[in-house]
């Protein structure tokens, strides 16, 4: 992939003053700390030089979440049919029902769980711990939702702090039920952001589902698992009848509208598609070693990508599906080409700025180019070292890299380089609106999506379009 | 490894006759027992947790940086939270404690932590609250806060009240009380001036969702005359207009007028149950005369405000108000039929339970299902004795301590015509098939419901609206084509 | 007799298949062209006659008892209309003329109608406008009224302005027109004073059946101090409280202010295809200058409706209209997603459909399928032209004489999301499986919705909240479990 | 039919009291003129003292309508499958158009026509005359509705006045189209109110319509015609299958959710039923001339006066009809029961004031009775001698009797009478509801019914018992 052509204004020299600035606002300790997390983008150079994946700065308003955040809402949730209990206070999985936008079949309450399931834990559970509450209420949910393939306990902080030992509790139930019940020690003051979530979560993957399970039906030559995809506003939807459409068998996604026996089964496929790397290249490491199940990671963002991904996936077949990829490019390309013939005239040369959690900066370049759309600044919630890497080829020179970017510092890049898009959270969103500037969840799809395939890409174009556009925006400066 | 141990399964897909079997279940009394038997596990409650409520009030003072001295998590989903009701910014720090903290304790996370959000966002007050980690882990905030000061990481005279808000504790709307005696303990200290009397009222709406609500209650002390001093008014910061340029700080009780509270010449909170601590404190610290009255949901409960008004501060309700009031008979004497006899399932806080049952009552509707999900028994015998109150309330029944699945059994197994309460409802409703009309919080699909009031006069013409119309919706949308009509 | 001539048939039911062919080919694009074709026949037309119009007028002055002239009947259907509308009393009485009226005129009718009513009502003011009967026979009103002061039926004081309206001949509008061009001539007369200035604005909201923004104008006349003379305010009349007493009188410009108008400082029309004649009269006669402003739908036409105040008056635009200003504007870019690319019909009076559009194109919806009854080509270029000026205008189509069963044809066969007008278009929506946005008069199947303003600032946010939040309820009600979520 | 026994605090003495106050406020004129139309009860005497069917007095505030509004709203506009044209301004189409509540069954514009058809007359149409526009407009009616069973043609004011023809162009359609095209002279300005429409329409049906068509099956002996039911709010729904169960064939309907050539077929029941006699006894009087058909008044509101109907209804037939009639009456009696035990504890003894059209006050008292209410006041806006005839039985002694009363005249009757409702019209409601007085509209059953038979009379306590005991009046007076 060749390098980005310079955008115009973008000057190392500028990205650099503008860090500097920044920095010079900040109590020294402070500045020093989010100095290595702040840079100019070099595409070229092996190793990105933004440092990552470190502690939050105390008192400087980060976006990021916590280890609970990354396992139930990011891993856990989109698994339709087991029942996810927020094992803590009741506060947790409040915030944290129905907000991720991970759809699922199913039905509500018999064969899918889009709920909130707690111990809402008081005073005399800390004290006495949670043990004894945990088993009571496994056995009422197994009651109460027969249909369930399994249970997950998510621990809260106080869980970890008071010592209970949730392992055994499941360990115990799991027996008693027949039926998978899953540990997860994911308290919240776990690691630096929700990044570590996910990968305890792999882990619990690992240790107490991968394997139990094998699919009915012989293994097939065209067998692959689809990983790293939540199903976001439909995503999975979009993006799994284009794999079907080439020829590839999906037997199980990971986790978005997943079922967890399939899951379970997934050692027997001959390939891993991985779409989010973050939060799941754990997982696929561990089928390569364990299994020897080679992965690719894809891009289904934008036909740009998609195609470069259904040739790469290609490559790994056969003729027959090398074929099929052939002509289903072809036959989609005449759609994205109206829909960029539509929508460009009206983007072409805007700029976006992005931020969000620790993939979708650098997997949307690619969408928001076939647009049109420049992008001059990103950077991630709680990516590490890897995600930076595989970043900076995607951006233009000397464009702005920032990590775990706090609210006064995005505010100041914005400021200054005046995108007419920013991407990014909920906590984001109505900072830059109240000062004009459109915006768009980048987490949620907000509230719209699917924004993954074919079908993601007219959602996407219409929303930014949207966006950038809307009349509304014209109403902001008054007359008086 | 555990999955060593078991012998491995097949996939097998659930059959559809269990599918079907099951799903019907869910919908029987003997589904509704077993549910109702529970008692560990809880599904969809209609409650947070109490550091929540603590940054409603922490955020409502001018210049006000809430802090959340705990996890980063917690303080972004309650930015969060906030953020996706109000469709505001909802500005809040913390100190991020993680492993080392839970093992070290949480002072020098603390003490980072203040010294930069001091030096960033230049706050005139940064009120701290608690998550889990440091209530199990114990830390000592008073000293915490007082060594942070001496060593000099941010002034002295910067205002840095605090409140222990345990997650595994009441709800959002304990923590709210907690913060709001902490901030008007730390404010008004030293304040209070023998004989001086600043001849305001001090009010406090409790922990309303609603900015609307607040407006409305300023509004109607304006239209008296009565100068006031709301005591966490969130009204400016979340409901802030769009004019190109976004303000850490948009509105709030400025510190001085808290401060000056104390000397008020009266006092009235409009929550009960969630201002319970902070009237007590107000009850022996304050001067002048202290009262706590329900919200007022509904012409009666507004009456009642209203009288309270004119008696606390010797004024004549004015022509204007009572002009209101008589709008809002006439509206609801138009309506009555559209609501009368109708059944509502209500949930919510206590406090705004309270005032819906009131309005349904007075338009001869029946609370039939009413839920709090956390509640005393006090709030219990409350809530009955208002049922008893009328007519309409008889049969109607009070449910506490039990969530929003459990509802979901009452509406499928006792069916009712609409439901009342937040966003949370809405899985229950479309089950029951029955409309869910969103009051209280959060509501986080549908837009500008905040903006509306839902108390005094206004408020009544609004819920009617609201419902009644949504009923004729309803018809217009279901009916055969022989039973359309023009006129309803 | 007829029915000897022609042979007995026998009762036949017609074949279901031959149902369903119809049923079928009325939403066909054949179907459509037939319908368009029309040149004698109109079906469900969303206008009413002059008179209707002229009552709205009558009505709305302190003590003022429209007065009809002709037959019983239709002061009957203008009465009930209006009572459906607002859900309040229409007081109209008439003389009630009958065949012999045909034949010898209307003359005694009118002078024993105008005692009794006089003597019963106690009227400050009886305008007298006519319906299609005397306009036939050509009664001279002008001559009648003279006479009935002359015999003394009424005090040679008393006011009795007239309009001739004939039911043949424009809408309801052009009787709003004539009967307020009228009423002003009549108490206006010899009340010029050179050089004399009241320093108030004159008023003119037009026929409008939403009281709440008659409301909302005089609140921003109070906000900007600006002193005001509105000129037939309903408000008070068709928004009335209950408080145990009726009122036939309930409020009302006073006649004295009505009288002073012609010193005003300057007067302002906000509807000006419903005030043509009036404000060539008040061009003439009248001191002070004069505008017409369309109605101020959305925040581009309030904004020169307060900047208009502002320059007339030399005000400042104070705190409280920017503030509202920019909270709406908040409301619009945080909802406007909800909206953009949206397509609407719209239908109803000129100055309605003029604002509606205004607002839709300010969100980036598409005011696809646009309707005004009977209109003026003039009408047409004027909304033709504001559709041009937007590129959410293109595609767009202005319909003139044309009626909501052409609408029907447009809907099934060019599809939009929903429709804006009055309670009439709820025949064409449920057949095209659209919502309908009541907005406009009359509304007669639902609560309260002429008590929420459109206009103004408020208004926009009024009109999103009802548009959003139906498409949300509309998206939640009708989607599959799998897009069943939380948030929206 | 025993006497009512007399109302507490209703005397001759204090009834012609409140009459003479009532007059003396008035011009002589006028006074002299209403005073034969107010009067008090006399149960017994041969005929009703109060004078009726009078023009309405110039300026009194009457709520009469027109010889149009009785024809299309009342006798033509239910008939479901015929296209009723407006003929004349658009006014008059418009008020009336879906404002009676006569319910139909059909699809709307295909079977059914539900809706505004008028010629909009401009000036040119004035001077030139309508006939040529009728013409058009009723072949391009007959051309988008080629389902309708027949048009009719209701002249509006101008018509009669411009010398139009009508007769003659519906002649000649009706030719053409091989439809019935049936022409009305109901100009608003004939007579004195909706009564002469009603009479008018009925002659059209004389002359137009009736005996064109006859039914294919062969008449029975239970054939039956169900006369004067507009099926307001679904009252012909909620009685003719009471009809029906008592072994009766309902042939037609007039002209409620009627058919058209059902109508015309009338002329070969053995029996018609009339349930509106003001409106409609005129056409039972011509089928019993002309085609020898008994008739029967019968009252199907409330319980008591269902029973007493049925049982009348059963002497006109055999045994095999009289055993289904106390079959039927006793099938309901329990529910009935109910529903008087549920509400009667709440109404017992409460008191009521009606004015309406030409038959509810006399015919609802019952259904008021069977309910506790006793009746103080009753009027019509257009009814004739023979309705207050019918009256004065229905009503206690000394209990007042308007007739056209004017707004200024019930106020003060009201007043006076202070009863616990008023059942009424659009037009009245409100006024009576500002003072805080429950009300009802009795046109319209104010937008609820059905009222009539079994159904309807649940439905019509419930909405009485509403309409009194709301909370809502509980808060009209103000503590301030």
């Amino acid at each position: 992939m060749a390098e980005r052509k310079p955008i115009k204004g973008i000057t190392k020299e500028r990205t650099e003053k503008l860090i500097a600035d920044t920095l010079a606002e900040m109590p020294e300790k402070a500045a020093k700390k989010r100095a290595p997390h702040l840079g100019a983008n070099e595409p070229t150079s092996a190793k990105c030089a933004v440092k990552s994946n470190k502690k939050v700065v105390p008192g400087v308003m980060s976006q990021r979440g916590c280890a609970y955040a990354g396992a139930k809402g990011v891993v856990w949730g989109p698994i339709r049919d087991m029942v996810h209990v927020s094992h803590g206070p009741v506060g947790c999985g409040v915030y944290s029902w129905g907000t991720r936008r991970n759809l699922m079949q199913g039905i509500p309450g018999v064969t899918s769980f889009p709920m909130d399931f707690t111990s809402d834990f008081q005073e005399r559970d800390i004290v006495y711990g949670g043990d004894p509450k945990l088993e009571k209420l496994l056995d009422e949910a197994n009651e109460l939702f027969p249909l369930a393939k399994g249970f997950s306990v998510l621990s809260e902080c106080p869980v970890g702090l008071i010592g209970d030992d949730i392992n055994a509790v499941t360990k115990k139930k799991e027996k008693e039920f027949d039926k998978l019940v899953v540990p997860c020690n994911c308290e919240g003051f776990r690691g630096v952001s929700q990044s570590l979530g996910h990968h305890i979560s792999n882990d619990s993957i690992r240790d107490f589902i991968i394997g139990k399970f094998e699919f009915a039906e012989e293994p097939g030559p065209y067998d692959v698992a689809l990983i790293g995809d939540y199903n976001i506003g439909g995503d999975v939807w979009a993006a799994k009848p284009i794999l079907e459409e080439i020829g590839l068998n999906v037997k199980s996604v990971w986790t978005g509208d997943g079922e967890v026996e399939k899951i379970a089964a997934t050692h027997t496929v001959k390939l891993n598609l991985i779409h989010c790397y973050r939060s799941m290249n754990y997982m696929c490491k561990v089928m390569e070693e364990k299994y020897g199940i080679p992965w690719l990671e894809y891009n289904f963002f934008g036909p740009t990508k998609i195609e470069e991904s259904l040739r790469a996936i290609g490559e790994l077949f056969d003729d027959k599906i090398r074929k099929n990829v052939e002509k289903v490019i072809k036959k989609y390309r005449k759609e994205m080409d109206e829909v960029i013939a539509e929508y460009k005239p009206r983007l072409d040369g805007k700029t976006a700025m992005l931020f969000v959690g620790g993939l979708r900066p650098r997997h949307t370049v690619g969408a928001y180019e076939d647009l049109g759309i420049l992008i001059t600044g990103a950077g991630y919630e709680f990516a590490h070292q890897d995600d930076y890497d595989r970043t900076q080829p995607e951006m233009a020179k000397d464009t702005l890299i920032y990590d775990d970017v706090s609210e006064f510092e995005l505010e100041k890049f914005v400021e200054e380089l005046k995108p007419d898009l920013v991407g990014s959270g909920i906590k984001e969103k109505y900072v830059f609106q109240k000062a004009g500037i459109p915006f768009r969840q980048m987490h949620s799809w907000d509230y719209s999506g699917p924004y993954h395939g074919y079908e993601g890409f007219k959602v996407f174009a219409r929303d930014i379009d949207m966006a950038i556009n809307s009349p509304t925006w014209g109403l902001v400066e008054s007359p008086f | 490894m555990s999955a060593a141990e078991a012998a491995v399964k097949l996939v097998t897909p659930t059959p559809e006759k269990e599918i079907e079997r099951v799903k019907e279940w869910i919908n029987t009394e003997e589904y509704k027992e077993k549910n109702f038997a529970r008692t560990a596990l809880v599904i969809n409650p209609a409650h947070a947790c109490q550091p929540l409520g603590a940054q409603m009030v922490a955020t409502s003072f001018e210049g006000s940086l809430p802090f959340v001295h705990g996890s980063q998590g917690c303080a972004s989903y309650f930015r969060s939270t906030f953020s996706r009701h109000y469709r505001e910014p909802a500005a809040a720090t913390c100190d991020a404690m993680t492993e080392d903290g839970a093992v070290f304790g949480g002072q020098n996370n603390l003490f980072e932590g203040l010294e930069n959000a001091y030096a960033l966002y230049k706050p005139k007050m940064m009120p701290v609250y608690t998550t889990c980690m440091p209530e199990v882990i114990g830390d000592d905030l008073t000293a915490f806060i007082k060594n942070a000061k001496q060593k000099g990481h941010v002034p002295e005279e910067l205002p840095i009240p605090y409140a222990n808000t345990p997650s595994f504790n009441g709800t959002h709307i304990h923590g709210y009380d907690a913060m709001l005696k902490s901030i008007l303990e730390d404010l008004t200290r030293d304040q209070g001036v023998e004989g001086k009397c600043t001849g305001k009222l001090n009010i406090i709406p409790g922990f309303d969702g609603n900015v609307g609500n607040l407006r409305e209650y300023k509004r109607i002390c304006d239209l008296m005359e009565i100068p006031y001093t709301m005591l966490a008014d969130a009204s400016d910061i979340f409901d802030s207009g769009c004019d190109g340029e976004y303000k850490l700080y948009a509105g709030g009780t400025k510190l001085e007028d808290a401060a000056e509270s104390i000397n008020g010449k009266a006092t009235i909170s409009l929550q009960k149950f969630s201002t319970v601590n902070t009237m007590k404190f107000i009850e022996t610290e304050y001067t002048g005369e202290k009262a706590v009255l329900p919200m007022p949901f509904g012409v009666r409960k507004t009456d009642a405000f209203i009288l309270k008004l004119a008696e606390l501060f010797d004024k004549p309700v004015p022509e204007e108000l009572k002009k209101e009031r008589a709008l809002a008979v006439d509206a609801m004497t138009d309506a009555h039929q559209y609501l009368h006899g109708k059944k509502f399932a209500v949930f919510g806080d206590p406090d705004y339970v309270v005032g819906i049952i009131s309005f349904l009552l007075e338009m001869g509707a029946r609370p039939y299902h009413v839920l709090v999900s956390r509640a005393t028994k006090k709030v219990k015998k409350e809530l009955e004795s208002l049922l008893e109150s009328s007519t309409f309330g008889e049969g109607c029944t009070v449910y506490i301590n039990k969530d929003l699945w459990h509802m979901r059994s009452l509406l499928v197994t006792d069916p009712v015509d609409g439901m009342i309460g937040d966003t949370h409802g809405k899985w229950a409703a479309r089950d029951a098939g029955i409309p869910l009309f969103r009051v209280g919080f959060p509501i986080i699909d549908r837009v500008n419901l905040h903006r509306s009031p839902v108390v005094g006069y206004t408020g009544a013409i609004n819920l009617l609206t609201m419902i009644a119309n949504k009923f004729l919706d309803i018809k217009d949308e279901t009916c055969e084509d022989q039973w359309f009509e023009m006129m309803r």
